[in-house]
């Protein structure tokens, strides 16, 4: 009874700390004690698991704790190493796998108890188990396609799926025809159907997938990681255990909320991402200052730039068309104050009159040091983080140096690609007065 | 339909329960910053692993000579594991780069 | 009562403009205005005419009541002029010493707009403020016309150039309105002064204070610069020189009331700047900041120009005009109602510009 | 291969400044300078005298290989050069209709630095854009000069002084120049110009660009504007004439190439802006925007001040060498190496610049 | 069976309701909309309560609707007229006393449950009970008291507590006492003592909030607001009632954080507010220009701004040596985006030398039909919503207009005291350049 | 202790739910502006008058012929209806301010 109770406890407690981990990673200061906090709430839920009262037949049951402990290590093992060897550009991948995993622990779970009381099964307890193999196994599948694409293993075109969305109606139609018949024959053959029910599922995981591209993919991973969040917490529900309910419907509605936000980002409605497949919308920003301005209070730039060292802004015509000169010495101001190192990167020809930028930068009260001539901004370039191109063209334009067709070869230019990243605002793809494309706005 | 009304009405704290988890869910995630999105999807992955404890209560409650269960059961805790340590070592790998620098 | 205007000989300045004559309605006086008085100034007689007569010079001095002009009145002129006469103006007492005995001789009344106090309440009446503006503002423009360079940065494809550094010594009224014209202009600005507030005034136009320690304190003098030690001028000569040699332009405008001007920059200190460069000194009718200065003289010294001139708002005559008239409005206006003057010795204002009076 | 640098005759600046003269090394050229040629650009002969020889004017005419100056050769001097001798300078052949015949006749060959075409590639040697926006800047500095007015706006306590309104006509290098500065100065400016364009450039330096409807189109004119119809042209002067009447300082830089200069302000017009107001007119020496414009000098007309002069930049006079010789600068090393001219007329840099070419 | 499923979903809904509500209510652009949406959770959860199952003795009750609708129509009435008619600046002591009532009728219940199961309860039951009676009170006489101090019936100093805590700790001990006390006699004269809980209870709601000062009071309220969310919970519990727990808890939270919130605000901490009594800290921003950044950057200003029609912003020498003209203008830009009337007064004499606000505003590429002189301004200014002062002192000193003591006596200055609202941002008190105190300061 | 253990384990779910309530709380307001504070206090204040409730259904169970009971309750209604209408009221009358005008 006591030790019911602590376990209870500890439930509770490591549920709370889920919510308030998942709080915490919702803000970059916080980010990691939240991680922390959520894998403390893990590490107490599972403790507290070997203190459950669980429901053998036999009292005396020693718990089979070398098959837990064998199982936790090598689990724990695989994943440490796994999260430790990754390369930082694979972390999406290794997300996806894990994700996957957990999806197919759910299918495991399922498993076990249709297999273990099928037979005398009440409607709720089915339909739950059920639901764990369902969602567990379109997570397990879809889970490793994502991996496999963004990995490279698998071309988007490799699996092509004719009419997709009938194609996945049929599917679903099957699922819920082989659930009802596995229920309806309950004490016979169900369990033949379940693992039917389980292999559609697993198809449908891949071909809910299939159709869905690489930039997208991200989107499809958090949504897939939603669905393992339900699954588990319909796992949870077959074993009535508070803290698996209450995780996994909290990563259930965070992921489905995650999804959308992430979608929101990519300016683009999740019906979208998941139906139009292939979509050729790009960023597309606002117009004019208008987009410039929101192009830089946009949260996610505005925190890479803000944990950034040095950042060099390359004005250029567009600037002086926008006004953004204050915009963008207020950017400075920002990342100033917090220890970023600001400069501006002039090109001897940047906008339409000799010295344009100069008048500009000088109405906006750019201190004089801050402004790179041709020369220093070249040297300075390599060791800058993060260059901001702010409606310049022609004097960013690679071409000058490696396109000898180009009008513009032999022109000293800045190499603002010999910086670690470069974001470009401006209205379109447009180009600039030499009337020439910049090959530089169609890298990545 | 009865059974459903039975159901809600028996598990009426239960549902007060998901729907606030869900509000909860919701909220405390609605104002994330772009940056964040991949480090927390990561997180939240993390702590779906949390399906490992049944996995643990399957393992414990199988007979000790109920060796599907338990390879069943094993599977799962081996899963489960890899997404739990996996999940979370790899989201504070990704929120190494928040630490860096802090207002000075 | 019949209030005179004058045209000034050596200005392109009026001391009335047209324009405001209407506001001084409520004082009762009719005007008479001497000939071609607004000409330089951009106002023709005819915008005189409607508001009271044109006359001669002589016919003027001899009938008004009170007589306004921006420049005192010479000698000779002022004995012509009927008793009890009432003259307005720059008399600067505190410069020509014994005008005032002057006057009381020949039974004239003075009062000098420049002995105003420099209050808050006063400010409207204020010449020397508003010429002071209008002079560091066009001390500037002057420097830029001289300046062989541009002010403003230009990173251009011809080359990139530096911009202009300029000091600016004394950051009064004057100052204060160079520094942000130059600033304007797009040059470096660095300024100096003695006074304490300086400082924060320097920075509030967001120039560069450059501080010489161990000024005196002036907090007592109404905000007059106070003469500083010999030892503390030295070192400040000092710094001034090492900022000099690299500065294309110094504008000085450091005055000390009633004194001569102190030299900030000497011979040599000119001598070791960039040629091209150039000096534009707004003290030079005190003597100068500048040891070199020719009082109303632009002159070359090895490669560097120096422009000495304390007139320069006659350069901006239609402004500086206006300015001037509204000030000379509004202080007639505060004691002068319905043909009667209303001249309280204890008040502030009246009291510090009524130069020929006895003080108590 | 020897290289002279002429002193100029009429003009402060010089062609080749001391600074950017080592950049010349991998041209392989050796130097003669005209004895004095830097002093009035602030740059003695010492300076010179480390790069090469200082000689004197007939010594150099008669040595040189390449003869480098601001403005053309007299046709008495051409005369006395060795054959095959280059001559670099500011030729304009577009207006000196027959330099070309008359070089070529004497068998010497002309690059002209205003013939480099405007492109973006050759803007490091456009001597065209580096001047004109010297020009641009001076004129403003002239004109705040000469009006007797304030720039900026003022409120002060002598009363509220509005900003001057300045209207700047042709905003190409110099035009979009003298906007920046105005506005820097604190003026309100107005652009017109005729070029699409211009507006969206004007706006770009926060000015207010004021389009006059029914503009012949210039795309295909690289860059420079093309003749307008005469009914535009008079609906324009309307325009310019309604504006002009408000504004107290107009500079003009409308240019068309190889043509008299658009007049865009007449007689009449100037005669209705207010007395004190100043015209600065850029392209004086093409005839003039104003119709009273007279080159070289500066008139007054009813109380207007209309400044008619095309060679600004001489005022400035070490900046504008300093631009003026990296232009030339990097042109000669465009086409120079070890001695060597490589003139590839199928460039359209060198092309363009030479004039005495049989061309294609 | 059917009936009370439905019940129980309409409180689900109304609890839902609460919960959005709020959140809707903490953003001023959805905040109406939460407001009815909470009171129509209200009205579903009221409406419910008519169907809910009571156990009542005899099945045959008449439900006594007369006397339900006849509470209802009366609190109702009473409740709207008192709610229409308060003048906008009484609305704090409104809502005190609206928030006391709530109290009192918490008490009610507690009352009435104990009259009639004192003698058979639990612990348990009889602790909630409790609850509600104490927490209630408490908040009803504190609330009245509150209510009494705002409308100024009730002086500060009218009832001095001697020793407070002391006293306090006391009132608490006896309540404890009181309650253990009647548990222990529950079937003898257990009433007698709940009685006398509830006397103590009340005499504590006055001594809690008596020390505490007029400025504090919304402070106070709000915490008075949490504690009535608290009773209702309690009696909600007494009737195992959903709707009335949840919503009591939720606002028993987000009272408590809001208080928190408000004492941030004021730059206290809740217990310097509970126990420092009348302190005498005021706002305290911070130093020169951060400290202009700061307060413009202040949420609650903001909207203010916002919300209203016109702006003017009077500059002076402060702002010059903040070098603010920036951040002044970057505050024009966003209210100007959202169709506020911003302008600038500038005196004649402002700065310190002709023209200094000219320059300043100039080069902050502020519009000159933006700036008013002092005659202008002034007559706009009997018609402008809010006025900022960005570090002026002299220019807007009534003393020039009122006080022939003055050395400023006599001139003109700006009458921004004409206008709505008066903000003034500068660093401290202190006199500007004409040496004098501006008695502006010293109004509200 | 005992029973302290049991009414844990008995309510469990509403201990959950009372604390994810709680948090909810927090986070729905941890991020209101300062000009909002006093109409959601009025908000929350009307919202806790939700206690009306009881007094209903404490009417609802009592005999017709217990005065003393119907009374109480009748108090208990009226002062949690002018509560609830009141502070609905009121709250709606402070947000007036904030409706005048939306982004144009
Ligand atoms: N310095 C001089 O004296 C001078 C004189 C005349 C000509 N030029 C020539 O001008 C060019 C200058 O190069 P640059 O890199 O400064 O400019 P650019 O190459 O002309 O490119 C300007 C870019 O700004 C973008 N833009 C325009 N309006 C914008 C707005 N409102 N917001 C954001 N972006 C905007 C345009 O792209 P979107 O349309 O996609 O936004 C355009 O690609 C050179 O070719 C130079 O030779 C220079
Ligand atoms: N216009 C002229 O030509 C001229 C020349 C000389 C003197 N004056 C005189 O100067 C005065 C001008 O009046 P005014 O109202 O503009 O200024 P003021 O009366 O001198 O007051 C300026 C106020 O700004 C505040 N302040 C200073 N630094 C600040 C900062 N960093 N951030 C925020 N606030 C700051 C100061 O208060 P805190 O310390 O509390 O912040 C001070 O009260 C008049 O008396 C005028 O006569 C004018
Ligand atoms: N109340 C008002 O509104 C108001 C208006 C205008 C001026 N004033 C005050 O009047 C006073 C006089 O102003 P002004 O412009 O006529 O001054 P000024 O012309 O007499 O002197 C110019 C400046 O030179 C400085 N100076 C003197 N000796 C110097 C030295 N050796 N080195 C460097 N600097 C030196 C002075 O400090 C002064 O700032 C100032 O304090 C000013 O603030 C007040
Ligand atoms: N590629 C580059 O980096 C670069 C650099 C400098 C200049 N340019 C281009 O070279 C061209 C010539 O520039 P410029 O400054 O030497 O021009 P310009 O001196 O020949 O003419 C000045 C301006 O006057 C305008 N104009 C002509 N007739 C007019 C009329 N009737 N009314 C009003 N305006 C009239 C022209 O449109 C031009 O803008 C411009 O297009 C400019 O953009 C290019």
């Amino acid at each position: 009874m006591l030790l019911e109770s602590i376990t209870d406890l500890a439930y509770l407690v490591g549920a709370i700390a889920f919510v308030w981990g998942l709080r915490l990673l919702s803000s970059p200061d916080s980010a990691r004690k939240g991680n922390i906090l959520a894998a403390i709430g893990m590490a107490i839920g599972i403790g507290a698991t070997f203190f459950v009262k669980v429901h053998t037949g036999n009292e005396t049951t020693p718990n089979n704790l070398v098959w837990i402990f064998g199982g936790l290590i090598a689990g724990g093992g695989i994943g440490w190493v796994a999260a430790k060897k990754v390369q930082m550009t694979a972390m999406p991948q290794m997300v996806s796998i894990f994700n996957g995993l957990g999806g197919a622990c759910a299918v495991v779970l399922g498993l076990a108890e249709l297999n273990n009381a099928l037979s005398d099964m009440g409607g709720g307890a089915f339909f739950i188990a059920v639901l764990a193999l369902v969602i567990g196994g379109v997570a397990f599948t879809g889970s490793l396609l994502a991996f496999g694409k963004l990995e490279g293993f698998i071309k988007d075109s490799t699996i092509r799926v004719p009419q997709p969305q009938l194609f996945n109606f049929v599917l679903l139609a099957g699922i819920i025809a082989s659930a009802v018949y596995a229920f309806m024959h309950q004490t016979t053959d169900g369990m033949t159907w379940v693992l039917v029910l389980l292999a559609i599922s697993l198809v449908y995981g891949i071909t809910f997938v299939a159709p869905i591209g690489g930039a997208d993919m991200p989107v499809v991973i958090s949504l897939l990681n939603s669905f393992s969040g339900l699954s588990a917490a319909a796992a949870g529900l077959i074993y009535g255990n508070n803290i698996m309910i209450v995780g996994g419907i909290l990563v259930g509605a965070s992921g489905t909320i995650l999804t959308v936000l992430m979608c929101e980002a990519m300016n683009r409605s999740l019906v979208n991402v998941l139906i139009g497949g292939f979509s050729a919308t790009g960023g597309g920003a606002g117009t004019g200052e208008d987009g410039i301005a929101k192009e830089i209070t946009l949260n996610d730039l505005a925190i890479q730039l803000y944990y950034s060292n040095s950042v060099m802004i390359v004005p250029g015509y567009g600037l002086a068309v926008a006004q953004a000169q204050k915009v963008a010495k207020e950017l400075d101001d920002l990342l100033s104050g917090n220890g970023v190192d600001v400069k501006y990167a002039i090109h001897p020809v940047a906008g339409r009159m000799p010295g344009h930028m100069n008048v500009l930068l000088a109405e906006a009260d750019v201190p004089y040091p801050k402004l790179l001539d041709l020369e220093d901004a070249n040297s300075a370039l390599p060791s800058t983080d993060i260059v901001i191109i702010v409606g310049a063209n022609d004097v960013v334009n690679p071409s000058a140096e490696d396109d000898p067709s180009s009008s513009i070869y032999g022109m000293p230019v800045l190499k603002v690609w010999t910086a670690a990243h470069v974001v470009v605002l401006k209205r379109s793809m447009s180009p600039g007065y030499a009337g020439i494309q910049n090959p530089l706005f169609f890298h990545d | 339909m009865d059974s459903i009304i039975s159901f809600f009405s028996d598990h009426l704290l239960m549902i007060y329960l998901l729907i606030f988890t869900i509000i909860l869910g919701f909220e405390v995630i609605s104002k994330v910053p772009t940056v964040l999105h991949t480090p927390l999807m990561s997180g939240a992955n993390a702590i779906s692993g949390v399906v490992i404890i049944g996995a643990i209560i399957l393992i414990r409650q199988a007979q000790p000579d109920d060796y599907l269960t338990l390879s069943l059961g094993l599977i799962g805790v081996v899963l489960g594991m890899v997404n739990v340590v996996g999940g979370f070592a790899v989201t504070d790998r990704m929120l190494e780069m928040f630490k860096k620098k802090v207002k000075k | 009562m019949k209030l005179g205007v004058l045209k000034e000989i050596n200005d392109t300045r009026v001391a009335l403009v047209p324009e405001g004559i209407k506001k001084l309605e409520s004082t009762g006086l009719t005007f008479l205005f001497e000939k071609g008085l607004g000409d330089t100034a951009m106002f023709g007689d005819e915008l005189y005419a409607v508001h009271g007569q044109i006359v001669d010079r002589s016919l003027l001095l001899a009938e008004s009541d009170i007589v306004v002009s921006i420049h005192p009145l010479s000698d000779a002129e002022l004995k012509g002029l009927k008793k009890d006469t009432m003259v307005i103006g720059q008399y600067q007492p505190f410069m020509d010493q014994d005008i005032t005995v002057r006057l009381q001789s020949l039974g004239i009344r003075g009062m000098s707009l420049d002995m105003i106090p420099r209050t808050t309440l006063a400010q409207s009446m204020d010449v020397l403020s508003s010429m002071a503006s209008i002079a560091g503002y066009k001390a500037v423009l002057e420097a830029a016309r001289l300046l062989p360079r541009y002010f403003p940065m230009m990173i251009t494809a011809a080359g990139s150039l530096k911009p202009a550094k300029v000091l600016v010594l004394g950051a009064g009224v004057a100052g204060l309105q160079a520094i942000a014209t130059a600033k304007r202009l797009g040059a470096q600005v660095e300024a100096f002064d003695t006074r304490r507030a300086a400082k924060e005034e320097v920075q509030s136009l967001g120039a560069k204070f450059v501080e010489v320690e161990g000024a005196a304190d002036d907090t007592a003098a109404g905000g007059y610069a106070v003469e500083q030690s010999e030892e503390f001028l030295k070192r400040q000569r000092a710094e001034v020189q090492a900022r000099a040699t690299k500065s294309d332009v110094i504008i000085t405008t450091a005055q000390v009331r009633g004194r001569k001007a102190p030299v900030l920059i000497d011979a040599e200190t000119v001598e070791q700047m960039m040629p091209g460069s150039v000096v534009v000194d707004l003290a030079a009718s005190t003597g100068g900041n500048c040891a070199l200065t020719q009082d109303g003289k632009t002159i070359q010294h090895k490669g560097v120009t120096i422009l000495g001139d304390s007139n320069l708002p006659a350069l901006m005559a239609e402004d500086a005009s206006k300015l001037y008239s509204n000030n000379l409005i509004n202080f007639l206006k505060y004691w002068m109602k319905d043909g009667a003057m209303n001249l309280d010795l204890s008040d502030e204002i009246i009291g510090g510009a009524f130069f020929t009076a006895e003080r108590s």
